[in-house]
């Protein structure tokens, strides 16, 4: 069942380097909480990339290692190594990150509550050095997919919604006209119809412009519909990776990521009580 | 009444005086939501290294205009490098650590920057004269003895002005001013779309130790350069919380209400309660400004929100 | 393989209720108190060293126990309640001038109602818990703005309690007795026909109090109360709609801090100062004690002992060690040198661990149970 | 077992209109909640659904209109007492108490159970102990109940989100609320943790009869749990029924559905 | 060992430092100059370690402790120069039988060997530096009656020290029938515009200033920002040094102040100080500052310490003594203007005699005046009125002993 080899994805694009290698990295929380146990997994160029999993599997954890940030948390790479388009990205700041074009949607709706909407969106184009008309422009498509945004643009965004912050923040990383985005959990919170219309946007700036995504996310549905290829976390390890489609018709992720055990969905009414936890790991 | 107009007057300057230290206050919380107590120290510091640097470089034969040129970028200098090794040191490694803890750390910089200052530039009294320090009579034809102004304090309060009107507009108008703003909301947010914390943080801690600077030539003019300035960051606070911690206008309202407040009760209210009141009667004030407006006058609203 | 909980079963809520439910961890306490109690009033009666001179007693361990006590209620505040706090030293002054003027005698002239209020001297004892019942008791009187007002604003707000109070006692000559100097004398030290005079006694007195308060002061952050000023410092707003009212949470968190602050200040006035002035209360007094609280930890009461010892000991220890190794250095330079370790070295832990010692010790305690793995 | 079919209406909210500064939050919406139902609020995002659940339970307090809980109207209350009147809710930003553990954070739900005084709790034996040990039992068949024995002691800053959600929804329950407020609760959880938590709702609806608000994005969850939803947009009332009817009103579909589901 | 142990609690840093390192500085290059002139005081040597206080009480305290039992004999005796720690230490070196010096500061009353028997506040107490400064004042205006219906204030540091001074002006105030205000400053004393605006207001005849570290300076300023006249103040002892005057720059030209007997300037001892001590390269600042307000006080307070033990060394002989003995020796001090003369200290004191029920010693004072370069000495000895002073320290003095129970001893029955 386990497969543990991350051998080349076989995304059919072309066989260029991957844009994001992640290589056997551990995670250590507080010096003492060992939460990666080493995850390997890949992002091809222009691929779109699925991080499933439990609550808790460290799909957060791992996306934080990647983008840099674990540090203000008091958490390290201890083993393994990051390569974001050629280089090792423990070396880098966040912010060099950002500037190379890897940016990452923080879960959590952290969006900066003192600040408005406009500003908020304004300070994800920080790092582009483009002119003023050009930053205008993309404003202007972040508005034009999150209408919502543009009745709030003005409002503090520490009093928007919680909807409405998911939506910004989603659109502040956009701002920055990144090659990849690390998206955590961007359905959060969101009402179905916005949900497709991340989904959309995904797919859009894909095809259209090639920005690559890794994108963790309990909406297991819409997560392998759209993404090319996916990886199941468990207690801090990739515990099955595979083509998306390849994923959805695997009987164990039907059953335990689509609901979708034999024909028909079950009423979430009739659940009864068993439990069936790290079933991958026994 | 030429007695109350001289106290009000007087106060409204002194005030502003205050102002000076408090806007360096301001900066750095501004810009990364980090109370730092050490203004009075960098104030202290500035004010030894220009002092220090200007009394060699005048026993050196440099005229005065040179030295004094030469002084302020040397000391500017020296602000440079505290804010480098405080970014580099202190306040980086602790990004999003919460308030308490980055106050604290601030403490601790104080003492550094009070013992290396002390040993470095010495520590005793240097006397510093770099705006006149007599006084106006005005208005003489309508009170008796005329009204008293402090040269020196109208000096200040111009400066102050400047330093305010320019910074305001930079923070308001400016990219990096927005930035700011962001780091002080949330630190690892701020990371995550990109702004460069290290840099922004130098950039602000140099600009409260230029500022810190300023508030020295001022001060060091008034008091002679010595250890006592650093408690100009307690007689600083409550201009800073009554005008609102996030606020650079903010910080000269404080600064004339705490001042005019204060001196009018100390004058007026004092001798009949015994007097040495104004201490903590600006703190009173404060804490009756914020029972009123949490957030100061003009800070940012507290956002309460589940 | 040392530090182990595995054998160790709790068959009933109340076992793991303990306080301290590992059986090392209890017995490393009962060598502890055994220590103070015994071992360090043995030592000192036959001066066999480290106790050669009243040196250590008097300069450290004294102090120690009494700013430790004002650490433990300053941190039921800070710590506990999340009301940060820079009036201790206030408070401090307001247990040590009340119990002053209960135990020589009140006598409040209400010359306009025509009679005056006279109170006997009360025994030291009382004076001194009663000092810290008004100190609690105008805690909530300045506990009452944090209702509104919040964060580091509060901190800077509480400071007028504390310039306030350092005016009043300075001021005020009745508070001192009409003292030509505003300088006050504590009475003698009379506990129940004991007099309490030497290093050691005065030692045992508040090595007494203080086990007692920090027990009480534990039981209470154990219980409902302290979860009630716990969930107000965690999340006010989600803590209200849960039912935990702010006004009784806050102010009771300012009443009992207040009240060990204050008892802590007229011990620190009667026993250890024996003759003061506000000067010995001032803001300087408050920044230490917020210190020992955040270097030994936010929301611990063992770290607040930690914390006063470190606070009060590396100072004198970064003063005593050149001297004593004969470095040649002025005493400025020294002196210098010691607010540069001293500031660098706070920096240095408050980087390290964030949550102070008391963070460090419950790390090193897992990483002793998971020895000899690293995680 | 459950009292769904009475007719009893634990919670009447009439013609409540709430505004910040020029922000409508909500128009004139009146719904009711019967006593023992499940009841579920929808609507796009920034509808005003978390600010509904604010108002009822004493957060914000609206412009004009009614609050009628147990018989009981009330225009200005305070949060707190809209908990001692037995309302309970959960957050959609998850407000945990950070620094304390799950369990503590679950004790501290029973707060207003709580009888003896600070001295007792600070000497804590006899009266006070029993009655601390008394609590520690209903919270330990809470956490029975949620199946969170292994963390209870964690505290609850390093818990992944889907196990917090479950210690805020104990810290609710700790309360014995007759009325349990549950903002998005399933947000950020896979198809399995939603079964669990479906499956958490529906028996305390069951065992306890407590009765519940639920605000869900998640539309199968909505439509298999609930007795009745109430549709919003933008501040106002569109829709309101069976989960049936609501799933075949134009209006909503329009305005959060999207293709009909 | 054949050692004296004298232990020096100074502050070098802080807000005070300003003042207290020039004292520091005289202290230790007096022991040094006997120690290298003499070898010691009669072949002790004089051992000695410096402490920090930062003029905070609970450091005072703390460096007490620390010093106290050091040496072969302990400490001989203690001088913190701080009225808060003399204040805090005076139960201590009570019950520790150590003597504690405060040289022209320190509580007044104390001056009542009887009840404050290891307490000594030799040279003058503020009471006395009171009497002396409303004397100048009296002589000054053309004679006591004048000072009927005068305003005088009292600009004062608001601690213990400053408010010293407060009882005996208002006695006598009430003698001479001037109008008295006390004016508060609160330390460290930086902001004193509103004292000032009042001043400027309220016109008083003379200002006196009760003042320590920047307070002084400041206060100069201030009074020249207002215009009032300089030569209208007159500071204390503790307000008359160089570095009180010199930030002011010409601001400070005509201002007054006391002097504790000795002003600046440099007598024979100086000269010895510089042969034995800085040619040596022992100095302990530079050589510039020797002959300073301050520094001169060190030397002055430590030549009275070591003088004391000398005359102890009389009676229990010539080796290291505990602090009872030098208590002896200081309670029986007795310098002639002959002694004074020897010890190179002639034209800076008057004759001290100290006895059991008078621990002050002398009460003579002159004033001086800042020229812009340098205070120049513009009176003659006055010398404060005992007859006004000694009730209200017998009263104040007993006061203490009731509250702490001390049986005063009777100085009739001492040897
Ligand atoms: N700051 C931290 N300190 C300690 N432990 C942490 C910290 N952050 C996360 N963890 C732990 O790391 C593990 C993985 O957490 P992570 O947030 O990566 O999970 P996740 O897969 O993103 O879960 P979710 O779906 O709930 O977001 C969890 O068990 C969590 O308890
Ligand atoms: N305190 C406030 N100040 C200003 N505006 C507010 C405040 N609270 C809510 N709002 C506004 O009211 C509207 C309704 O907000 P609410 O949080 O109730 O939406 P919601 O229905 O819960 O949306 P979501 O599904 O996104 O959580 C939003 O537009 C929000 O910006
Ligand atoms: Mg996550
Ligand atoms: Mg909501």
């Amino acid at each position: 069942m386990r497969v543990s080899t991350p051998k080349v994805v076989g995304v059919a694009t072309e066989a260029a380097a991957p844009v994001l290698s992640v290589n056997n990295i551990e995670v250590v929380y507080d010096h003492v909480i060992l939460v990666l146990k080493g995850v390997s997994l890949e992002v091809p160029r222009g691929g779109i990339v699925a991080l499933l999993g439990a609550n808790g599997a460290g799909k957060t954890t791992t996306l934080k290692a990647i983008s840099n940030l674990l540090h203000a948390e008091r958490g390290e790479v201890t083993k393994g190594s990051i390569l974001f388009d050629g280089v090792e990205v423990q070396s880098q700041s966040p912010n060099d990150l950002v500037r190379r074009g890897c940016i990452q949607v923080m879960e959590g709706r952290r969006a900066f509550p003192h600040l408005t909407v406009e500003e908020n969106l304004l300070t994800g184009a920080f790092t582009r050095r483009d002119s003023r008309s050009a930053i205008a422009q993309d404003l202007e498509r972040v508005y034009a997919y999150f209408p919502r945004l543009t009745e709030r643009r003005n409002s503090t965004a520490g009093y928007t919604s919680g909807g409405e912050q998911q939506m910004c923040v989603i659109g502040r990383a956009l701002m920055s006209r990144p090659k990849m985005i690390l998206l955590d959990e961007p359905s959060m919170g969101l009402a179905p119809q916005i949900v497709e219309e991340i989904f959309e946007i995904v797919k859009d700036l894909n095809a259209k412009e090639g920005v690559s995504f890794l994108l963790a996310e309990q909406n297991t549905n819409m997560a392998l519909k759209y993404a090319g290829h996916g990886y199941i976390l468990e207690n801090g390890r990739v515990v099955m990776d595979g083509e998306a489609h390849a994923l959805a018709t695997n009987e164990d992720v039907k059953e335990f990521y689509l609901g979708v055990a034999g024909a028909k969905r079950k009423s979430y009414r009739d659940i009864k009580h068993y439990k069936r936890r790290k079933r991958w790991l026994a | 009444m030429g007695q109350f107009l001289e106290v009000l007057i007087g106060g409204l300057m002194s005030g502003v005086l205050y102002s000076l230290v408090a806007l360096g206050f301001v900066l750095i919380f501004k810009a990364s939501g980090v109370f730092n107590f050490a203004q009075g120290a960098m104030v202290l510091l500035a004010g030894l290294a220009l002092v220090r640097a200007l009394d060699l470089l005048v026993a050196n034969g440099f005229p005065l205009w040179a030295a004094i040129v030469l002084g302020i970028g040397f000391s500017a200098v020296i602000m440079a490098t505290t804010a480098w090794l405080i970014e580099r040191f202190v306040i980086g490694p602790l990004v999003n650590q919460d308030g308490l803890t980055l106050f604290m750390s601030t403490i601790g910089v104080t003492f550094v920057i009070e013992g290396a200052a002390e040993m470095i530039f010495g520590s005793d009294v240097y006397p510093l004269r770099l705006f006149p320090t007599d006084a106006w009579f005005v208005l003489e034809g309508l009170f008796p003895g005329g009204i008293l102004v402090n040269k020196l304090d109208v000096w200040g309060a111009l400066i102050a002005g400047i330093l305010v009107a320019g910074l305001a507009l930079f923070f308001q108008r400016t990219k990096t001013g927005r930035a700011l703003r962001a780091v002080a909301d949330d630190h690892l947010a701020a990371h995550s779309v990109g702004i460069p914390i290290s840099w922004i943080w130098f950039v602000v801690w140099l600009a409260a130790g230029l500022v810190a600077l300023v508030a020295a030539t001022v001060w060091g003019t008034k008091l002679g350069v010595q250890f006592s300035i650093t408690f100009l960051a307690l007689k600083a606070l409550p201009v800073l919380i009554i005008g609102g911690l996030t606020s650079i206008p903010g910080a000269i309202a404080g600064g004339l209400i705490v001042g005019a407040g204060e001196k009018i009760a100390e004058v007026y209210l004092g001798p009949s309660i015994g007097g040495g009141i104004e201490y903590w009667f600006a703190y009173v004030l404060a804490l009756a400004v914020l029972l009123v407006r949490p957030q100061g006058l003009f800070g940012e609203r507290i956002i309460e929100r589940v | 393989m040392l530090y182990r909980e595995a054998g160790q079963f709790k068959t009933t809520y109340a076992e793991d209720m303990a306080i301290f439910p590992i059986s090392q961890d209890r017995i490393a306490l009962a060598v502890l108190l055994g220590i103070a109690f015994i071992g360090v009033p043995l030592l000192a009666t036959f001066h066999i060293w480290p106790f050669g001179s009243d040196y250590l007693l008097w300069a450290i361990l004294l102090p120690f126990l009494i700013l430790a006590l004002a650490a433990i209620g300053t941190n039921i505040l800070v710590g506990y309640c999340g009301q940060i706090s820079l009036g201790s030293g206030a408070f401090m002054a307001i247990g040590a001038y009340s119990a002053y003027k209960l135990a020589t005698g009140v006598h409040i002239p209400l010359a306009w109602l025509g009679f005056a209020v006279s109170i006997p001297p009360l025994p030291v004892l009382a004076s001194i818990l009663l000092g810290g019942l008004i100190a609690a008791g105008v805690g909530i009187l300045f506990g009452i703005p944090s209702l509104r007002i919040k964060g580091l604003y509060l901190a800077v707000a509480t400071l007028a309690a504390q310039f306030f109070f350092d005016w009043a006692f300075l001021r005020i000559p009745w508070f001192t007795n009409y003292a030509p100097s505003g300088s006050v004398n504590a009475p003698a030290l009379d506990f129940f026909g004991l007099i309490v005079q030497s290093p050691i006694e005065r030692y045992l007195l508040c090595l007494l109090l203080l086990t007692l308060m920090a027990l009480l002061a534990k039981n209470l952050v154990r219980s409902n109360l302290g979860r009630q000023w716990m969930a107000i410092r965690d999340m006010d707003i989600a803590a209200e709609l849960i039912g935990i009212r702010p006004l009784y949470a806050k102010l009771t968190a300012f009443a009992v801090s207040s009240f060990i602050v204050g008892v802590a200040g007229a011990l620190w006035a009667f026993v250890y100062l024996g003759s003061w002035e506000p000067l010995a209360f001032s803001i300087d007094r408050s920044l230490q004690l917020l210190f020992m609280v955040i270097i030994g930890g936010l929301g611990s009461i063992m770290g607040s002992f930690v914390g006063a010892a470190f606070i009060l000991i590396v100072p004198i220890m970064l003063n005593l060690i050149p001297t004593e190794l004969g470095v040649p250095l002025s005493t400025e330079t020294i002196t210098h040198f010691e607010f540069i370790i001293f500031g660098s070295l706070i920096c240095y832990l408050l980087i390290k661990e964030p949550h102070g010692f008391a963070r460090l010790i419950s790390i090193g305690k897992e990483k002793l149970r998971l020895w000899p793995f690293p995680y | 077992m459950r009292v769904r079919d009475t007719n009893e209406i634990l919670l009447q909210v009439e013609g409540v209109a709430l505004s910040f500064g020029g922000v409508r939050a909500l128009k004139d919406v009146s719904f009711n909640v019967r006593k023992g139902e499940i009841r579920a609020i929808i609507g796009p995002n920034g509808a005003g659904k978390t600010s509904m659940l604010n108002v009822v339970n004493g957060f914000y307090h609206p412009d004009r209109g009614t609050i009628t809980f147990k018989g009981r109207t009330r225009d200005r209350m305070q949060p707190f007492e809209a908990a001692r009147g037995g309302i309970a809710r959960t957050f959609q930003n998850v407000a945990l108490f950070k620094g304390m553990s799950a369990l503590d954070n679950i004790m501290a739900g029973r707060t207003l159970k709580v009888r003896r005084g600070l001295l007792w709790q600070a000497l804590r034996c006899g009266p006070a102990l029993r009655e601390e040990l008394e609590h520690r039992h209903r919270v330990e068949e809470i956490i029975d109940f949620l199946e969170i024995e292994a963390i209870r002691k964690v505290p609850v800053g390093r818990l992944p989100y889907g196990l917090q959600k479950r210690v805020e929804l104990g810290r609710a329950l700790a309360m014995e609320p007759d009325l349990l407020l549950l903002d998005e609760p399933m947000a950020g959880m896979n198809l399995e943790e939603k079964e669990d938590m479906s499956r958490f709702i529906v028996d305390v609806n069951n065992q306890y009869g407590t009765t519940i608000a639920l605000i869900e994005h998640d539309m199968a969850v909505v439509m298999d749990l609930s007795d009745r939803v109430a549709v919003l947009d933008h501040g106002v009332k569109i829709a309101d029924g069976t989960p049936d009817e609501v799933k075949n009103n134009h209006a909503v579909i329009e305005a959060y559905l999207g293709v009909a589901h | 060992q054949n050692e004296q142990f004298i232990p020096i609690l100074s502050y070098r840093t802080g807000p005070y430092a300003v003042n207290g390192a020039p004292y520091a500085n005289g202290v230790i290059d007096y022991y040094n100059l006997i120690n290298e002139r003499d070898g010691g005081i009669n072949d002790v040597k004089i051992l000695i370690e410096e402490c920090e206080t930062g003029y905070a009480t609970d450091k005072g305290v703390e460096c007490y402790e620390r010093l106290k039992s050091k040496g072969p004999t302990g400490a001989a005796f203690i001088n913190p120069l701080s009225t808060g720690i003399t204040f805090a230490l005076t139960e201590k070196t009570a019950a520790d039988k150590i003597p504690i010096i405060t040289m022209g500061y320190g509580r007044a009353d104390s001056k009542n060997g009887a009840v404050f028997p290891y307490n000594f506040p030799m040279l003058g107490t503020y009471w006395s530096a009171a009497d002396i400064a409303i004397q100048h004042v009296a002589k000054e205006l053309g004679g006591f009656d004048k000072l009927k219906g005068k305003k005088i204030s009292l600009l004062y540091h608001d601690s213990p020290y400053g408010k010293e001074p407060i009882p005996m002006l208002q006695v006598l105030a009430q003698k001479y029938g001037f109008e008295f205000t006390p004016i508060p400053v609160t330390h460290p004393g930086v902001e004193q515009k509103s004292q000032w605006l009042a001043i400027r207001q309220n016109r008083p005849d003379y200002v006196l200033v009760w003042g320590w570290g920047v307070m002084n300076s400041t206060a100069v300023k201030e009074a020249a920002a207002v215009a009032y006249p300089r030569e209208k103040m007159i500071g204390v002892w503790w307000s008359g040094a160089e570095p009180d005057v010199t930030p002011a720059g010409d601001q400070a030209i005509g201002y007054k102040s006391l002097m504790l007997q000795h002003g600046a300037g440099r007598f024979p001892v100086h000269a010895d100080i510089e042969k034995y001590v800085y040619a040596k390269g022992k100095g302990s600042t530079e050589p510039g500052k020797v002959g300073e307000v301050l520094y001169n006080r060190g030397i002055v307070n430590a030549m009275l310490g070591v003088e004391g033990i000398r005359k102890a060394q009389e009676k229990f002989g010539q080796k290291p003594l505990t602090g009872e003995q030098v208590r002896w020796g200081l309670e029986n001090l007795n310098l002639s203007e002959a002694r004074i003369k020897e010890l190179g200290f002639e034209g800076m004191l008057k004759p001290i005699r100290i006895s059991c029920s008078d621990h002050e010693g002398t009460r003579d004072g002159r004033v001086q005046q800042w020229d812009g370069k340098s205070w120049k000495i513009i009176s003659d000895w006055y010398t404060a009125d005992e007859a006004l002073i000694d009730p209200l320290v017998r009263e104040v003095s007993m006061k203490y002993a009731a509250d702490k129970k001390i049986q005063p001893r009777e100085c009739s029955k001492e040897s």
